[in-house]
């Protein structure tokens, strides 16, 4: 076992152990906080898969923000500090039987597939894969359109998410 | 070095893990950590297969980037929605919400 | 290759030889050589740190006509020390219902979001942590960090003016990270590079030269990450007591404290690296790395002492204006200006040096001009709409 | 620039002058006549650089300025537009630069600039004055704004039909004046005789109008262009004149001449069209003007006159143009002796001199006719504008008094205003001894005296009497005009308190009067001025036709003649009227002649009534209502008839029973017992999706691949 291995072993567990923290925790304040250890931990196993613009993106876009978000809603939604009640519904045995299901049959499927225990190459020398992605990004031949309809879309949702949560009974103050 | 499948299982488990969330969590913010628990295992699996594939055909990272976009303006609508559920409903319970029953 | 042109690594190769020596797997040699790097890194940044706190007071009294500290030590130097063990010593008090655990991981999560910044610095040309091919955009990561822990900070001290200053800040650094990440892309777009050792080499004139407006931007959302005056609402003590960190004692709150202030130096370097040529200086850091690192600092100290100027000068902004001149004014015109620039940066591509120069300071000029211009006919007529609705009332009195 | 380019300007700043008001300038007064003046100022400023350009070309009628755009495709060939200036239309410009600048000012005065609004004046209505510090002064036209921009527009069309190189274009410019003409004839659209006298208007030009259509649209078939150059080359013109058409055995020119003509007799209010233009007289003045001296009824003279060439080819044509014009010298003439109202005088005044001009084109006088036109259009421009003074000094008599039954526009009321209105009255004089003829000073002699000398001397014996009895008519009236308006006493309290108009409306008539006395001079025939002075009018405008008309030669009858109606209508009026104290007294109030011969009658009983009784009795009552009517509402039965038995027989037990009744129970059935699925809860949906994907892809995944 290598280096590398033992490092994508710790952080493998690290990550799915917080996931697994994130869906059971009942303070829902720590499941966002569990979350954010999550991200942490995907966003290394980026760095172990020298995506480094994608790690660190990851940093910015899910903890700096998505997961502030969380957190900015959790704490909106309640009445008081504690989660009271069960956290889990009558049918969550249906749903690790699902979870389950869907794990046995991915690695079933995944199993057989021939690039399952492919190993990577090196990265040649000089790999600048910045460069590359922006060009991939906005270029004409390659992916400038699904990017401006990505923008199209975080406008959209810019613009559904300031209407729908807004509280006209509220009014604006400064009128 | 790292074998393709050690990565493929990790992306699975998570998004084993973020479904159950999504089926068995109450609190509809919960129910949206699980899908981006989903949505970091589809990441993880397109960035792997960037770099085990061509590291020269970017559409992996590409598409993980766009899979971003897509969360961000996801959450924040669905944020939103939660938020406007709580305002009008009194409740994040997503079970609560079922007006749409015969 | 001698200790005095690259004393990093020869320092690292003898370890590592000295490790392997006792017999040690190679591997793992390297890994303790590295933690070693980081600790020592730490250490003289803590030193630093500890040096701030007398630089702080030292000036802030100096801005108000004081003397600051100076019983303690020559100059008072010694004063920094006698407040740590006065902190130390304090009780260290937990409240009642908080949550233990994030309570006690924010001030730590706060001062790794300054410390691992300094993983990217390039201190001399071959002395830094890392050479990360995405350093700019760590920046912004880091900083990504640091709000986490005030959010943690604000929810786990369970009281309402801790949660309260969390949001406001919260609030502020996430919105003021957009003109800043905006404007970081001007030293990307000149430099080509995100790399932060190759927008420092690419500066053989000052960045700050041709894009000052974008270096006033970085600053002004730095001082509003950083949480500091006019931007301190978090802690506004008239209407918040004191924050996020109202519950905290001791060397907890002192890591916060700590946390700010190497902070704010932290700040004072990039801002010197981005916009100010970093270590370089009349090529004098070809000289010695040690002279780099003396330069990199002297030039941080300086972008820190106009971090402490503008602290120590202005008021406090109201947090509805703050973020309304964040939405209103400052993200678009990072916006414009980044649009601008690239526009520039394109036409001039194969035109003398001087006139790249002069294109570029007259782009940024006309484009605050117009902003400013915009912003000024929007506030007037803001006032005669206030004004004009005023009238009615008079007169039905 | 250009002298093309400049000509192409020139219809523009009233265009832009008259969207720019409508648009954006409507509510400013001020900026509205600011715009308008300026138009006109402009256009007038390029017409007069133009027409200096033209005078310093040798042969301008072989080399005009011409220039042309293609415009219409049609079918394989364009259709082109463009601009022209020959010596025609660089005379025509001319006067018509002048009278439209002139009546633009005027109207600054004329509609009390600087007054103050009214107290009760309403949009629609004239002003009816304003009372400030217990007096009552005029008050400014509500709608002030408004009519610079109808007047712009419809200066607009008339540069457009002067400079254009083709038929079509000139259609368009005589079309965009009938709208206007409209539009300012009803200007006051609150009078219900300013709404009628608008629609009469508009209707009866529209009869020649559509003739005019007929004739272009003949011509084009017949050449296939309708470029004045094309149509007017030799070859073109004698295959025109060889073409028959069956028509009353007139040739193809003849046919077209004589469609085009009866357009001109719609505009020009030729008898037997001339009903409507008595009737503008309810428009404001400067339109009466605008109507009846600038623009719209010299455009119809100018049509023919341009058309001559084709016109000419066919003499039975010639004839009816002949006939016509001169028969509506007289006609008019013989009405206007017994007109009380100042500006109905005029009206048909001006009639009689348009069937002058018509006359002389139709014995080929074609010079003449043109002169008569130019000088005809300053005085009679000139008299409107004097009598819109006099009626304006009038009503501030009027508006002195209080009294508004009296009626400003009454000469009988009238009286004395020489000395009242001393620049109205020398102004006014000028213009009636032009307009009748008065010896060697007048231009209006001039003019007049080549009409009668061309009749003589081409033996035209008819024409020559009839018009020298009309032109002994017209200075009789003028003078009855004059004196009853101006000489003698006051005959009422408001006459006594007339007064001056403004500069605004004083300068116009001094210009003006300046053209009615001096551009006589440039036609002077060579008998008069010796040989001194070459009569440059004849040279200038003769060289359009491809047969060079020679100069008269000096003959004493046709002098004589004028010499005597002139002098001898003028004696008679003036002592025939000179002690008139009222209507009563004025022996010349025949029923007849006051009635305008009955022609109002006449058409509304040929035309009016029986087109009334045919809308309202013919279709609206037995075709409509009853033939048409009659057949739906047998449809109407018979439908519901039909519809009941597919109802009752069909739709109900069928269709209803057992497809509707049917499958709506299925449905029920099925929706009942699918109901416990649907619990609303999104989580149990998801589950229930997921396993079902699970267990379709499973199955899928063992049948397909295993």
């Amino acid at each position: 076992m290598t280096a590398q291995q033992i490092i994508f072993i710790l952080i493998a567990l690290f990550t799915l152990g917080s996931a697994v923290m994130v869906v059971t925790t009942r303070n829902l304040v720590h499941a966002a906080l569990w979350l954010v250890s999550t991200l942490f931990g995907v966003a290394a196993v980026y760095a172990l898969l020298n995506a480094n613009f994608i790690a660190v993106v990851q940093v910015v876009i899910y903890i700096g923000a998505i997961a502030i978000l969380f957190i900015f809603a959790v704490m909106l939604t309640r009445k008081d500090m504690r989660d009271a009640g069960p956290q889990i519904n009558k049918n969550w045995w249906a749903g690790v039987l699902v979870s389950l299901l869907v794990f046995g049959g991915l690695v079933y499927m995944l199993r057989e597939w021939s690039g399952f225990t492919k190993t990577a190459s090196e990265l040649p020398p000089g790999f600048d894969s910045i460069g590359l992605l922006g060009e991939a990004l906005v270029s004409p031949n390659a992916y400038v359109l699904p990017f401006e309809v990505a923008s199209v879309l975080l406008l959209a949702a810019l613009v559904g998410a300031v209407y729908v949560a807004f509280n006209p009974r509220a009014g604006n103050s400064d009128k | 070095m790292v074998p393709h499948s050690w990565y493929l299982i990790l992306a699975a488990a998570l998004f084993s893990v973020g479904m159950f969330g999504v089926l068995a969590r109450r609190n509809a913010v919960a129910i949206l950590l699980g899908v981006e628990l989903m949505l970091n295992a589809v990441n993880i699996n397109l960035v792997s297969f960037w770099r085990y594939s061509d590291v020269f055909s970017m559409s992996g990272q590409v598409f993980s980037i766009i899979v971003f976009a897509v969360t961000a303006a996801e959450v924040s609508v669905g944020l939103a929605l939660v938020i406007s559920m709580y305002r009008r409903r009194n409740t994040v319970i997503a079970n609560d919400v079922d007006m749409l029953k015969f | 290759m001698s200790f005095w042109n690259d004393p990093l690594k020869v320092a690292a190769d003898w370890l590592e030889g000295v490790f392997t020596g006792w017999g040690m797997n190679a591997d793992a040699a390297h890994v303790l050589v590295a933690f070693l790097g980081v600790f020592l890194l730490i250490a003289i940044l803590m030193v630093i740190d500890i040096f701030l706190v007398w630089v702080e007071r030292k000036v802030v009294a100096r801005f108000q006509d004081r003397l600051g500290p100076n019983r303690v030590g020559p100059f008072g130097l010694i004063q920094p020390f006698a407040d740590i063990i006065k902190l130390i010593i304090k009780e260290d008090t937990t409240p009642g219902n908080a949550d233990k655990v994030v309570y006690n991981l924010a001030p730590i999560l706060s001062m790794m979001s300054v410390l691992i910044l300094w993983a990217v610095v390039p201190l001399a040309p071959v002395m830094l942590g890392t050479d990360l091919n995405v350093g700019a955009l760590f920046l912004i990561a880091a900083g990504a960090i640091g709000t986490l822990s005030i959010i943690m900070a604000g929810w786990a001290s369970n009281n309402k003016f801790a949660l309260i200053g969390g949001f406001r800040q919260v609030a502020v650094m996430v919105s003021f990270e957009i003109p800043m990440l905006t404007v970081l892309m001007i030293p990307v777009i000149f430099a080509e590079s995100m790399n932060m050792n190759a927008i420092i080499a690419a500066q053989s004139t000052w960045y700050f030269l041709i894009s000052p407006l974008g270096a006033l931007i970085f600053l002004v959302a730095a001082i509003a990450e950083l949480g500091r005056a006019p931007f301190d609402l978090a802690e506004g003590e008239s209407e918040l007591v004191s924050g996020f960190n109202i519950e905290y004692s001791g060397m907890k709150f002192g890591m916060f404290y700590a946390g700010e202030l190497l902070h704010a130096f932290t700040f004072g370097g990039f801002w010197a690296i981005l916009f100010f040529g970093g270590y370089r200086f009349l090529g004098l850091e070809q000289v010695s790395p040690f002279l780099a690192i003396l330069i990199l600092i002297i030039k941080a100290m300086l972008g820190y002492w106009v971090i402490m100027w503008v602290k120590y000068t202005m008021m406090r902004i109201r947090i509805d204006q703050m973020l309304a001149f964040n939405w209103k004014f400052l993200t678009p015109l990072a916006f414009a200006l980044l649009l601008v620039t690239a526009l520039m940066n394109a036409l001039l591509a194969s035109a003398p040096a001087w006139l790249y120069t002069l294109g570029m300071i007259l782009a940024n000029i006309v484009t605050g001009w117009i902003a400013i211009e915009i912003a000024r006919s929007a506030t007037r007529s803001e006032r005669e709409h206030i004004e004009g609705g005023k009238k009615p009332a008079e007169a039905h009195h | 620039m250009t002298t093309e380019l400049l000509i192409w300007l020139i219809p523009l700043p009233p265009a832009l002058a008259f969207f720019l008001i409508v648009l954006f300038t409507n509510r400013s007064k001020m900026l509205s006549h600011t715009l308008g003046v300026g138009a006109a100022f402009l256009s007038w400023l390029g017409g007069m650089v133009i027409f200096a350009r033209a005078l310093g070309v040798e042969h301008l009628a072989e080399h005009p300025f011409e220039s042309a755009v293609n415009w219409l495709a049609t079918g394989d060939s364009y259709l082109k537009i463009g601009v022209l200036l020959d010596p025609l239309s660089a005379t025509t410009l001319f006067f018509v630069a002048w009278t439209i600048f002139m009546i633009f000012l005027y109207s600054v005065g004329y509609h009390n600039f600087g007054q103050p609004e009214g107290d009760h004046d309403h949009a629609g209505l004239p002003p009816h004055g304003a009372t400030v510090h217990g007096h009552t002064v005029p008050s400014v036209e509500p709608m002030y704004s408004r009519f610079f921009a109808f007047l712009a527009l419809f200066a607009f069309g008339m540069y457009v039909l002067v400079v254009s190189d083709n038929v079509l274009t000139m259609f368009v410019g005589w079309e965009i004046m009938g709208l206007c003409s409209y539009l300012l004839i009803g200007f006051w659209y609150g009078k219900e005789s300013a709404r009628n006298a608008a629609i009469k208007a508009f209707m009866t030009t529209r009869v020649g109008d559509v003739f005019m259509l007929l004739g272009i649209a003949f011509l084009y078939s017949v050449t296939g262009s309708l470029s004045f150059k094309d149509i007017f080359r030799e070859e073109v013109l004698h295959a025109l004149a060889s073409v028959p058409t069956g028509i009353l055995g007139l040739s193809a020119a003849g046919l077209i001449g004589l469609l085009l003509f009866i357009g001109t007799i719609g505009k020009s209010a030729q008898f037997p069209l001339h009903v409507w233009l008595p009737d503008a007289m309810e428009g404001p003045t400067p339109v009466s003007a605008m109507i009846h001296a600038a623009t719209m009824v010299s455009a119809g003279v100018y049509a023919v006159i341009r058309m001559f060439p084709i016109i000419s080819l066919d003499e039975k044509t010639m004839t009816f143009v002949a006939f016509i014009g001169a028969f509506t010298a007289l006609f008019a003439a013989t009405i206007a002796v017994a007109q009380n109202d100042i500006k109905r005088v005029l009206a048909y005044s001006t009639i009689s001199q348009l069937g002058f001009m018509i006359a002389a084109l139709g014995i080929h006088a074609y010079v003449a006719a043109t002169f008569h036109l130019v000088t005809h259009a300053f005085f009679k421009a000139l008299l409107f504008l004097g009598s819109g003074s006099v009626i304006h000094g009038m009503e501030h008599g009027v508006l002195h008094t209080g009294n508004h039954k009296v009626d400003p526009q009454d000469m009988f009321n009238m009286g004395g205003l020489r000395k009242k209105m001393p620049i109205t009255f020398w102004t006014f004089l000028v213009g009636g001894f032009a307009l009748s003829g008065f010896p060697v000073l007048t231009a209006g002699f001039w003019s007049k005296d080549e009409i009668l000398a061309d009749a003589w001397a081409h033996g035209h014996t008819i024409v020559f009497f009839t018009l020298a009895f009309a032109a002994f008519l017209t200075a009789f009236y003028t003078m009855r005009q004059i004196t009853l308006t101006f000489l003698g006493e006051a005959r009422t309290e408001e006459a006594k308190h007339a007064q001056e108009t403004p500069w605004t409306m004083t300068t116009p008539l001094v210009v003006l009067s300046v053209f009615a006395v001096g551009y006589g001079w440039v036609g002077m025939p060579h008998w008069a001025t010796g040989g001194l002075v070459p009569n440059w009018f004849h040279e200038f405008v003769g060289s359009m036709l491809h047969e060079h008309a020679e100069e008269l030669a000096f003959n004493i009858v046709p002098l004589a003649t004028s010499l005597f109606v002139a002098l001898g209508g003028l004696t008679l009026g003036y002592f025939a009227y000179r002690n008139v104290r009222s209507s009563a007294e004025d022996r010349l109030q025949i029923s007849v002649l006051k009635n305008k011969w009955y022609f109002d009658e006449l058409y509304n009983f040929l035309f009016i009534k029986p087109a009334i009784w045919f809308s309202e009795v013919f279709v609206s009552k037995w075709m409509d209502q009853g033939v048409i009517d009659g057949i739906l509402h047998l449809f109407g039965p018979a439908t519901g008839g039909v519809g009941g038995a597919i109802r009752n027989y069909i739709d109900l037990p069928v269709i209803n029973r057992f497809f509707g009744d049917g499958s709506a129970e299925v449905t029920w059935w099925f929706g009942k017992n699918l109901r416990p699925i649907q619990t609303g809860r999104i989580q149990q949906y998801l589950l229930l999706t997921l396993i079902v994907i699970f267990v379709i892809s499973g199955l899928l995944y063992f049948l397909l691949m295993a």
